[in-house]
């Protein structure tokens, strides 16, 4: 099972199944989608445990062409920068399918959607054609609309779906956009990405090129990431989704944006990364600190957590901004870790949703009474939100403060406030006003979790978390090789940065850091 | 006698339009409904058998009026295969009609001879009068449902506007001829190429320009779309949308590539800014519509912008694209019209609205929908993405001559982002809209649903494996001679 | 074996809280097992590894990138090892008092797993051989403190304390963080022992910054050890049960700011070290101050507590760059022994009165709960720094170090403080213990069960004894001082007023003079006296100098008002202007467009016949 | 004289195509079509002028004679008048005036640049016979396909015409 | 002075104009459509002088195919123009404003 198009085509071909099913087996499409997703966690679990860590090239590699006029192909592989990803994005699908109880209408039509965005998604992980890259990615983000306009809850569910509609059809147009210029400057009539690179690196693209093509790549990637100031469909788009929608989107699609920045953007067009970094380091901010600002103020458990992964993916903006190894491991890191996080929160609250008919903040309280084993899953949840240790999300985040420092010395300072101050903030408000308190009499009858079946997801994902963030370098140590190299002229401590900052303030401090450095290496 | 060969298509089309005439004089009344699954298979072995026709060697007849290469064969195809869907929505729809319906399958055969003729043209005189014999027969199908009101308003202003077209084209003719003394396409070509500054030759070209931009409705002759397409049958609409469209178009790559070639290059911006305004138009004009047929009007404006970035592209890349994206946007409207043609049938409007529910009540068509909208919206992996994906690569490619081209490539995502809103709203009608009292029964008649089959294997086959089409649309457009 | 045995150490309270967590929510005995069965193993390694040390160090590589390598080591060094037994000892006593003070109580399993988890995160402070892994185990008590603050969580008063604590934390974590980040970004390790090691090779390469990093990390401290401005979270933790007072914030957690400090004190200078012992100094007063006239039990010690921080702040920065900062763990040391059982005996009575903590209900206790009387005011007498318990020795060290360096004002400060600390201690004595009773409450009071008191009893006896053993010499060797020969009893009584006469008979002045104004003032006293007789400045030291009250304006006017700016933004501009302001622009582009299509044939032939026009002039007049 | 009837002839027919056009005496569209019969005469005068005498007739005998009959036949059976009780609207008169001149200007500056030299003018005779025979032969497939278009039209014309069936 | 073909061609455009100018302005669909008729004359005057003066018969020809395919139209047109006037009684372009925006 330790094969990459099993795990991708396992929720592709169940969608297939369920598509040719009649009507009314709604048990049946549920079954499916739960051995599917397992299936492919049981092979994705099985790929990463076979991973060699030390190798730097593709591994479990399947290469069938499929329209060589333009060189294209089907071509996966992992390495040790998406096979954690391809864990994670299992771990998440599997666990938002057995959330997914509370969809009762369509069945269907909602596995046979979810199916597909699994599948998508998956693909797009593993695909090494830039190609089918974009295609499995849009496989996904296709019934993701659907998904949300159909099953969809709130008011502003219209509004949501048309806004994320477009918002990242937009985003993922541009992206287009920026790889067909790629597979047109680099003249190399393919999309394969190794033969991409190969050819790059021999004939490096004029530094003009590199940065109008990065600079398509960062913002139609940057959409789809919710990078700052494009953010705006993100929380309003997760308060409308159904619980395992948002969970895949927020969890998992949403990394495409940024695995695509470390995969393709960075080695491909390292000139362009130059010249790009210092905008993304400060717009990353937006992220961090814009977004944490604006959590702090939701009184629905939804937009906090929309919001609050807004400002998480500005960390792993940020890792990559640095344009450091430390820096670009902390953004996947950041990435597994927000994946797990997001699709937790999401769970829980789409728990909460289904069974309270709320999550206004104002409405609920001391839920910790009446629901113990998902108020302690959400408050570890939000410890993981504001960068605990213990949790993945801590080597994450800190790895991009390390990573960055050298490079974008004001920012960090100010995305540590986040990160420490901020994120704490909300996270902490979120569980003063949901779980701490007294209990209103209405909720005192509220039903909590129960059941190992119900409670696996939960568990799961919180297990992930923990594992991960006790070991980071389960995640760590297959990724230094590979970032090593996709990572351009690596700014590493002790060799004077690349990135000729702009004069900032606390420069000369800066300088005499420099300065004194050189002389410690001596 | 080997000019007649040539034509062979064409003739048999022709055969086929005065047959099944003929046959209606001839047969009883009870029967003849059956003509159309007649005319439908007659279509179905023509298009079969052109794919014996060899494409490579060009062969020209008549002078070296007429020609059959790898271009004019991949649009014989095209033709051949939106006439014969177009036949079996009319067999779907016949009930719309009050009378004439086997008049209605032999004037899709004429005016499909017509767009075959077009296809083939290398004298203006063959574009004039293949032009004509497309237009004349629109003027009949758009006002063949007398019994809606609006019919016989959409022929009159198709009719007027259609003519009024054709007067700018005709005296463009006129100029170039009076500016070359010649009438054939290479002939033109040559007098081009030895004065290309013109001013005569360029007011006659443009003016056929003008005309052949009517029919594609590329801004600023677009204006008639919407009303003619709301007015018309759904099968006219359909066929007016594909047929007349790709007919338009054709002679427009004819006459820019072949005839003009000299003025296409240096063409500076006009094709890049007609392109975007085209686009711009039929996109923003379709946002708040709520009839149907008006709608995939601006979309067919919209369509229209997009097929010319691939003009505006000026490389074989753009012809390429050019020619996969009519491939894909062929099946994607034929699935929308028959869709609507089974939701609505003859029925006065077509209120988007009305959809709502159908989801619910007829989920093979509102997956049929779906797929049709999602298409033309540019979705991978469906057909329509892939015309938007080598129409971006062409002008991407095309950008680094002149740069005006990135500002296009821009344009044309912003434009797809509007396009997929209103799209999106017919999905979301669909899916998610209010049932409407006027629940029709849709049981499907076995043609229906082959029909939707086909169409709907088209938009995903074309999208899953693209290859061979891409190959064909290669290798016609290489014909053009970059 | 020995090699591994920290890692017995530290690991145990770990098990047991997961373990905890995982299997025995339900069953508080279970839970109440595990947890001080740990404790006891942790001790008992402690007291192992104290005897004979650690042969040999292991570490586990947490993180290994280049550049930035973090080992999970465990570090048993002179100061870990006496710290560990600090730790573990009083832990252990508070683990087991806590099983009566809790008893009944349905969310204990909670409890014991959340102590568990301090002790392991506290273990790991003391054991950390990198400052990422201090770090890591910084953030965990701190979280650990947070829940236990918010035990009680149903009462919106602890659970805003727990939220209050845990971000003043988290705002010198932020210092401590850049601090680390920059220490890292020059030495290019976050290893101590490498970091010592480049330092001793090469001094100079660390002087630019040196005074910005070790502020940032002294940050942290300040965070955590609730100094000077972040101190305002201590006393609201006294919302939290009255043994995780004891524990966390009084005996061991506070103190790892002073460890912290200890630990990183190679990497402080002179500018560093002078800001922080004027931050310490400032602290002990206002601290002393406000505990003046604070009428809730925990809330004295609470402020005692911060006032003895303020103590070893201000002991770490007298101590001068490349001094020894012995005194400061010294008192340290001292403190969490004497500390811990004022809270357990604070404790007690409140326990004995159903939870009534103000002293003005109580009095009379001394009969009720001699016990606990007795050991109170071992505790208190220790504090007060009254020979010979320990407290004396560990304060006189503070003040004659400060009296050595030459800090006269600081050294008046601390003797100041000393005579307000007796003052008010003191007055806590009289009127909760030996003055009349003055409510019901006392009358029903009984002396606590012995799973209570005998933790209370064995606390006592460090809490006299202490001072005897050396505590400093012990320490010193950590600094690389040589330690003197150990004296006999009395010579060690008497080494103070021979080594620094002025500070100890100072010292000893001071507390006299505080204890004789406490019992004039309220040997009998019914009521507090003195807001009578100073009027509003009583008035404001018992509203703590409006310090909360500020920090809630300062913060409403900038980060919360900020947030309200840019929610607004967010939602206003941003969501609505651009975005659907956006989207309305296309839509009414549409709308506009749609215009055009008047339906009038002739319009349209105008308009095509007009775009022909266009086309053809601007095509041919370019 | 071949100059001087070219110019009454163009004049004539210039008039003419005015007054079917704008007529200021008479919006009567019988008065159109009886000057727009005229103008096609005159149009066969410079036909014949340019020695295109088959052209000549057939414009007389089909236009002048079958087409516009037709016209004059449509227009007596709907008897169409009212016209003239509508008013012009200015800025329709102005914008559709603006764009026939500029089109005038435009095509009289193409006219003025792009005319070929003046070639000795050859013998050339619009007779029947050169014609039939290029009719025939270089130009079969147009014709053919005309007749196609004859066949559509007279389907459509029956097509339309037909009474509306209930 | 000789009449050229620059003449001609001045006659034919004018001529065109005017009928563009009939089109734009009146209201009557018969009389728009005998403006396209003179527009389509003044393509025909314009090919025939140009046959006239390249001294090739093609113009010729093609004003011939004109003028067949002018009176198909015609014909057809006429027949939409009556069943409209049947179904609206009107044949005012101002009366057919049913479908617009």
């Amino acid at each position: 099972m330790a094969n990459l198009t099993f795990i991708v085509f396992c929720p592709l071909v169940a969608a297939a199944l369920i598509a040719l099913l009649p009507r009314t087996f709604n048990v049946l499409f549920r079954l499916l989608a739960l051995v599917a997703t397992f299936l492919s966690l049981v092979g994705a679990v099985r790929v990463f445990l076979a991973l060699d860590p030390g190798a730097t090239g593709l591994q479990f590699e399947q290469q069938v062409p499929w329209i060589p006029a333009l060189g294209m192909s089907y071509h996966v592989g992992v390495d040790g920068l998406n096979a954690g990803l391809l864990l994670m994005g299992t771990l998440v699908a599997f666990a938002a399918v057995c959330v997914s109880r509370e969809i009762t209408e369509r069945q269907q039509l909602y596995y046979l959607l979810l199916l597909l965005m699994a599948g998508g998604l998956l693909g797009a992980f593993v695909a090494f054609d830039l190609f089918l890259f974009y295609v499995f990615h849009e496989l996904a983000l296709v019934p993701t609309f659907l998904l949300i306009g159909l099953w969809g809850r709130g008011e502003q569910r219209n509004f949501a779906t048309f806004q994320i509609t477009l918002y990242l059809s937009l985003g993922a147009l541009i992206a287009l956009a920026g790889l067909i210029a790629l597979y047109v400057q680099a003249g190399a009539g393919t999309f394969n990405l190794p033969e991409l690179t190969r050819q790059l690196a021999a004939q490096p693209l004029p530094a003009a090129a590199q940065t109008l093509i990065f600079g398509l790549l960062l913002f139609g990637f940057g959409i789809l990431v919710s990078l700052w100031p494009f953010h705006t469909w993100a929380p309003t788009g997760y308060a409308a989704a159904p619980t395992a929608a948002a969970m895949l989107h927020a969890g998992v699609l949403k990394k495409f944006g940024l695995y695509g920045l470390i995969r393709v953007a960075l080695p491909l067009l390292p000139a362009g990364a130059q010249s790009w970094m210092h905008l993304l380091a400060w717009l990353c901010l937006g992220n961090i600190l814009y977004g944490g600002l604006v959590a702090m103020r939701q009184r629905d458990l939804n937009l906090l957590i929309g919001n609050s992964s807004v400002a998480h993916m500005g960390f792993a903006f940020l890792g990559i901004a640095s344009l450091s190894v430390v820096g670009v491991t902390g953004a996947v890191v950041v990435m597994i870790a927000h994946g797990l996080l997001a699709a937790l929160s999401f769970a829980v609250s789409g728990y909460l949703r289904q069974h309270l008919g709320t999550v206004n903040l104002d409405q609920l309280g001391g839920l910790l009474r009446a629901m113990p084993f998902l108020g302690g899953v959400m408050v570890m949840a939000m410890f993981a939100g504001c960068g605990l240790p213990g949790f993945a999300n801590f080597p994450g985040e800190a790895l991009t403060l390390f990573g960055a420092w050298n490079a974008h010395r004001t920012v960090v300072i100010l995305a540590a406030w986040g990160a420490l101050v901020i994120a704490a903030v909300y996270m902490l408000r979120a569980v003063r006003a949901l779980w701490h308190g007294p209990l209103p009499e209405r909720w005192r009858e509220a039903r909590d979790a129960r059941g190992a079946w119900v409670r696996l997801p939960f568990v799961l994902l919180l297990g992930a978390l923990v594992v991960f963030g006790c070991a980071p370098r389960l995640l760590t140590d297959p990724l230094r090789p590979v970032v090593a190299r996709l990572v351009p002229a690596a700014v590493e401590p002790g060799a004077t940065p690349v990135q000729a900052g702009p004069p900032a303030p606390g420069r000369a401090v800066e300088t005499a850091v420099f300065t004194v450095r050189r002389e410690v290496a001596r | 006698m080997s000019d007649v060969a040539v034509i062979g298509l064409e003739l048999a089309v022709v055969l086929t339009g005065l047959g099944v005439l003929l046959a209606d004089l001839w047969l009883a009344p009870a029967p003849r409904p059956r003509l159309a699954l007649v005319t439908a298979a007659a279509l179905g072995l023509i298009l079969l058998a052109s794919f014996w026709v060899p494409a490579e060697p060009a062969r020209t007849a008549f002078g070296g009026m007429f020609v059959l290469d790898g271009l004019a064969l991949f649009f014989k195809r095209f033709f051949l295969l939106a006439a014969l869907l177009v036949t079996v929505l009319a067999r779907e729809f016949a009930a719309g009609f009050e009378a004439g319906h086997v008049e209605y399958h032999a004037l899709t055969c004429f005016a499909l001879a017509g767009m075959m003729f077009a296809a083939s043209a290398q004298h203006f005189a063959l574009l004039f009068v293949a032009v004509e014999l497309v237009t004349v027969t629109f003027y009949v199908l758009v006002s063949f449902q007398r019994r809606r009101r609006t019919a016989l308003e959409a022929g009159a202003k198709y009719l007027i506007l259609g003519a009024l077209a054709s007067a700018f084209l005709v005296y463009g003719v006129a100029l170039v001829y009076a500016a070359t003394g010649a009438l054939d396409f290479a002939g033109v070509a040559r007098s081009l190429a030895a004065s290309a500054g013109n001013r005569l030759l360029v007011t006659g070209l443009l003016l056929v320009g003008v005309g052949l931009g009517f029919k594609i409705a590329a801004a600023p002759f677009h204006i008639w779309v919407p009303d003619v397409y709301q007015g018309a049958a759904f099968p006219t609409t359909a066929f007016l949308a594909v047929g007349s469209k790709a007919a338009g178009l054709v002679l427009l790559l004819r006459v820019l590539f072949e005839a003009a070639p000299e003025l296409t290059a240096r063409s500076g911006h006009l094709l890049p800014v007609l392109a975007g305004l085209t686009m711009g138009y039929g996109v923003l004009g379709a946002i708040p519509q709520q009839s149907l047929r008006r709608l995939m009007g601006y979309s067919s404006i919209a369509n229209a912008g997009f097929l010319l970035v691939g003009l505006a592209a000026r490389n074989v890349a753009g012809v390429e694209a050019v020619l996969f994206y009519l491939a894909g946007y062929l099946f994607a409207v034929l699935l929308v019209f028959l869709v609507a043609t089974l939701v609505w049938g003859g029925a006065e409007g077509d209120d988007i609205a009305a959809l709502g529910g159908l989801g619910q009540r007829a989920p093979a068509l509102a997956a049929g929908l779906t797929l049709g909208a999602a298409s033309l919206a540019g979705v991978p992996p469906l057909a329509g993405f892939w015309g938007k994906f080598l129409l971006l690569k062409a002008a991407l490619q095309a950008g680094a001559e002149d740069p005006a081209l990135y500002t296009l490539a821009a344009v044309t995502i912003v434009a797809a982002v509007v396009a997929i809103y209103y799209y999106f709203g017919l999905v979301r009608a669909a899916y998610w809209g209010e049932a409407t009292g006027e629940a029709r029964a849709t049981t499907l008649t076995p043609l229906a649903r082959a029909g939707l089959a086909a169409c709907a294997v088209g938009v995903v086959g074309l999208g899953l494996w693209p290859a061979p089409v891409l190959a064909w649309a290669r290798a016609a457009a290489a014909g053009l001679g970059f | 074996m020995n090699p591994y045995l920290p890692w017995l150490v530290l690991l145990a309270p770990a098990v047991a809280a997961v373990a905890i967590t995982l299997t025995a929510l339900r069953r508080p005995a279970t839970a109440a097992r595990w947890s001080i069965g740990a404790i006891l193993v942790a001790l008992a390694a402690s007291l192992w590894l104290f005897r004979h040390g650690a042969g040999g160090q292991t570490a586990w590589v947490w993180l290994d990138l280049p550049g930035l390598r973090v080992d999970f080591g465990l570090r048993v060094d002179p100061l870990s090892q006496l710290m560990l037994v600090v730790v573990t000892g009083v832990a252990g006593a508070i683990h087991l008092y806590s099983w009566g003070y809790l008893r009944g109580d349905p969310g204990l399993p909670r409890y014991y797993a959340g102590l568990s988890l301090f002790s392991f995160a506290m273990l790991g402070i003391v054991l950390a051989t990198n400052l990422v892994e201090l770090f890591v185990f910084w953030e965990l008590v701190g979280v650990s403190s947070y829940l236990l603050i918010g035990f009680w969580y149903e009462r919106p008063a602890a659970a805003d304390a727990a939220k209050k604590a845990f971000l003043t934390n988290r705002v010198g974590d932020f210092g401590f963080l850049l601090g680390i980040v920059l220490v890292w970004s020059v030495l290019g390790t976050p290893d101590l022992a490498e970091l010592e090691a480049k330092l001793a090779a090469a001094p100079p390469a660390w002087g630019a910054v040196a005074t910005a990093a070790g502020l940032l990390l002294f940050c942290g401290a300040v965070g955590k050890s609730a100094q000077f401005p972040l101190h305002v979270w201590l006393p609201d933790a006294m919302e939290g049960p009255t043994p995780v007072s004891a524990l966390i914030h009084a005996a061991t957690m506070v103190a790892a700011g002073v460890y912290l400090l200890c630990r990183v004190f190679f990497l402080l200078n002179a500018p560093a070290l002078a800001v922080i012992a004027w931050t310490g100094g400032l602290t002990a007063l206002l601290a002393a101050l406000l505990a003046l006239q604070q009428n809730d039990i925990k809330r004295i010690l609470a402020y005692s507590t911060l006032s003895q921080l303020g103590y070893m702040v201000l002991a770490v920065g007298l101590s001068g760059a490349g001094g020894n900062p012995a005194p400061a763990m010294y008192h340290l040391t001292t403190h969490a022994f004497f500390k811990a059982l004022l809270f357990l005996g604070a404790g007690a009575v409140i326990h004995a009165l159903h939870h009534e903590q103000d002293i003005w209900k109580m009095g009379g206790l001394r009969r009720k709960l001699p016990v606990t009387f007795w050991t109170f005011l071992a505790g208190t007498l220790a504090l007060c720094g009254v020979p010979p318990f320990s407290g004396f020795f560990s304060k006189d060290a503070i003040l004659a170090l400060a009296w050595e360096r030459q800090q006269y004002a600081l050294f008046a400060l601390g003797t100041g403080v000393a005579a307000l600390t007796a003052f008010y201690m003191f007055r806590l004595v009289f009127v909760a213990f030996t003055g009349p009773a003055k409510s019901q409450a006392p009358d029903h009071a009984h002396e606590a069960p012995p799973v209570m008191t005998v933790p209370l009893l064995a606390l006592t006896v460090p809490t006299v004894l202490a001072g005897f053993w050396g505590v400093d010499r012990w320490y010193a060797r950590q600094y690389g001082v040589a330690s003197g020969p150990a004296h006999g009893w009395g010579a060690q009584l008497l080494e103070p007023f021979a080594h620094a006469p002025v500070a100890a008979w100072g010292g000893l002045l001071a507390a006299g003079i505080g204890l004789v104004a406490a019992w004039k003032l309220y040997g009998r006293a019914l009521s507090d006296p003195l807001p009578a007789r100073l009027g509003a400045p009583a008035r404001w030291l018992r509203d703590r100098l409006y310090f909360d009250e500020l920090y809630a304006a300062l913060i409403a006017a900038t980060q919360e008002g900020l947030a309200r700016v840019v929610a607004g933004v967010d939602r206003w501009v941003l969501a609505t202007g651009v975005v659907r302001g956006g989207a309305g622009l296309f839509e009414l582009a549409g709308r506009i467009l749609r215009h055009v299509h008047t339906g009038n044939l002739q319009t349209y032939a105008l308009l095509l016949a007009a775009g022909a026009v266009v086309v053809l002039w601007w095509t041919l007049n370019r | 004289m071949q100059a001087a009837l070219f110019y009454i002839f163009a004049a004539l027919a210039l008039v003419c195509g005015f007054l079917v056009v704008a007529n200021p005496f008479s919006r009567n569209p019988v008065t159109s079509a009886m000057f727009l019969v005229l103008t096609i005469v005159w149009l066969a005068g410079l036909f014949v002028l340019l020695h295109a005498f088959f052209l000549g007739a057939v414009q007389i005998l089909i236009y002048a004679g079958a087409v516009m009959v037709l016209f004059l036949f449509v227009i007596m059976l709907l008897d169409l008048r009212e016209e003239e009780r509508r008013r012009f609207r200015l800025p329709g008169l102005l914008g559709g005036g603006a764009v026939a001149v500029a089109l005038a200007l435009l095509l009289r500056a193409a006219i003025r640049d792009g005319v070929p030299p003046e070639p000795a003018v050859t013998g050339l005779e619009g007779a029947t016979e050169p014609l039939g025979r290029l009719l025939f032969t270089r130009y079969l497939l147009p014709f053919e396909v005309v007749s196609v278009l004859l066949v559509v039209a007279m389907v459509g014309v029956v097509l339309l015409s037909k009474k509306e069936l209930k | 002075m000789t009449p050229g073909l620059e003449h001609y061609l001045v006659v034919s455009a004018l001529l065109f104009c005017l009928g563009l100018t009939g089109v734009l302005l009146r209201r009557n669909l018969l009389v728009i459509y005998m403006s396209l008729e003179l527009m389509l004359n003044a393509a025909n005057l314009a090919l025939v002088a140009a046959s006239r003066f390249t001294g090739k018969l093609d113009g010729q020809v093609m004003v011939f195919f004109v003028v067949t395919v002018a009176a198909a139209e015609v014909a057809v047109g006429l027949a939409l123009i009556v069943a409209l006037y049947r179904r609206r009684a009107t044949a005012h372009v101002e009366d057919l404003t049913t479908l617009k925006l």
